[in-house]
């Protein structure tokens, strides 16, 4: 079990998934129409660690984070 | 050398207690960066969210190329609320020569402006409404789209 | 808005004091440099001589292109002597945005650096000793020569 | 009658001349040996006005400055 969790501004509760890899996770996601604008300006982590492509195995217990943009100070 | 507040940061105190830890370490220069809220588009002030995790192992990476340089480096946040002319921000850069420490914080603030995971929203009619258009998207966002 | 003091600097207090002289300005960025006299070279201290009314023609040119950026510059130097650890400069501005803010503390540093009319003497064995050797000659210089 | 003032490290009481311009100033200097480096390195300030050009007319009751090289901070 992978769980996602939507960061800052972005209105969602958390999910408990069954998937393997990032490509899976955008399949999902991409058939939420609320989620489609926060697909296109948001960053992945992994783990906390932030990812650059999409081909990430995920493992069970691994966390994925939506990062969308940011604006700190 | 993070530390994070909830609502405004007491600025006087937070230059003062860095400026006396690092009384006898023997550094040049000590440049701190205060960011505080302005008044504009009718806010009544800012509000803030953080991820920790990530903005701790961002801010890791950083004290990691600061030491490398010989420089130190300290950053305050706010967390939730914070009022017209209230400050949310501080970062501050030690070191022995003037122009590691001016470059650094020039570097420093501007990647904590891109990529450090905070969220802004703006406080408005007592509404919380993402500044969005302020924002910037992290590096390498977008794959999942 | 320049301050000259007998001896080291009270530097939390002086941060304090022009936070608090802006607090109400809608100035979004504060931007202080801070010098400290560095142990090195068996020194004792630094001590100062200061030529005052250079230095506010040339601070007042300053004060005039931070106004034309919607920015203000504060100063404060030591006369006379400065121990180690403590503090014989502090340099500030305020502007509303970061950019004009980080750009302008380096370059009027760098330009009190090479044009500021003061001059730094080592305090070493009692004796108080020119720093010709990290000191830099006016532009123009020589042409008596 | 010109004042002449030497700032900071340069230890040589102030002067008062009968000198028209920067160039008188500049031949009596060079005869001082004490002040050869100094006029090598040395700023000069005309009323309190930094100058760059030895073409300056000087007039009764005006002030010259020399200025060695400076460090702030």
């Amino acid at each position: 079990m992978v769980t996602v969790e939507f960061l800052g501004p972005i209105q969602k509760e958390s999910l408990k998934l069954e998937i393997a890899n990032l490509s899976e996770l955008a399949k999902i996601l991409q058939n939420d129409e609320e989620m489609q604008p926060w697909l296109e300006n948001s960053a992945v982590a992994v783990n906390d660690m932030l990812v650059s492509s999409r081909d990430i195995e995920l493992k069970d217990g691994d966390r994925v984070a939506l990062l969308p943009p940011v604006c700190g100070g | 050398m993070l530390y994070l507040y909830d609502g405004a940061l007491n600025v006087p105190q937070i230059l003062k207690d860095w400026y006396e830890q690092e009384a006898n370490s023997n550094y040049g220069a000590y440049i701190p960066f205060v960011g505080t809220v302005r008044s504009e588009d009718g806010i009544e002030g800012l509000s803030f969210d953080i991820y920790e995790p990530i903005l701790n192992s961002w801010f890791e990476a950083w004290q990691k190329r600061a030491k490398e340089r010989g420089a130190v480096i300290k950053m305050a946040h706010s967390r939730g609320d914070v009022m017209l002319h209230e400050s949310s921000y501080i970062a501050a850069v030690f070191s022995p020569k003037r122009r590691v420490a001016l470059e650094f914080i020039d570097e420093f603030v501007e990647d904590f402006k891109a990529s450090a995971p905070i969220w802004k929203y703006d406080l408005k009619g007592g509404k919380r409404i993402y500044a969005l258009d302020r924002s910037t998207a992290i590096k390498g966002s977008g794959i999942l789209r």
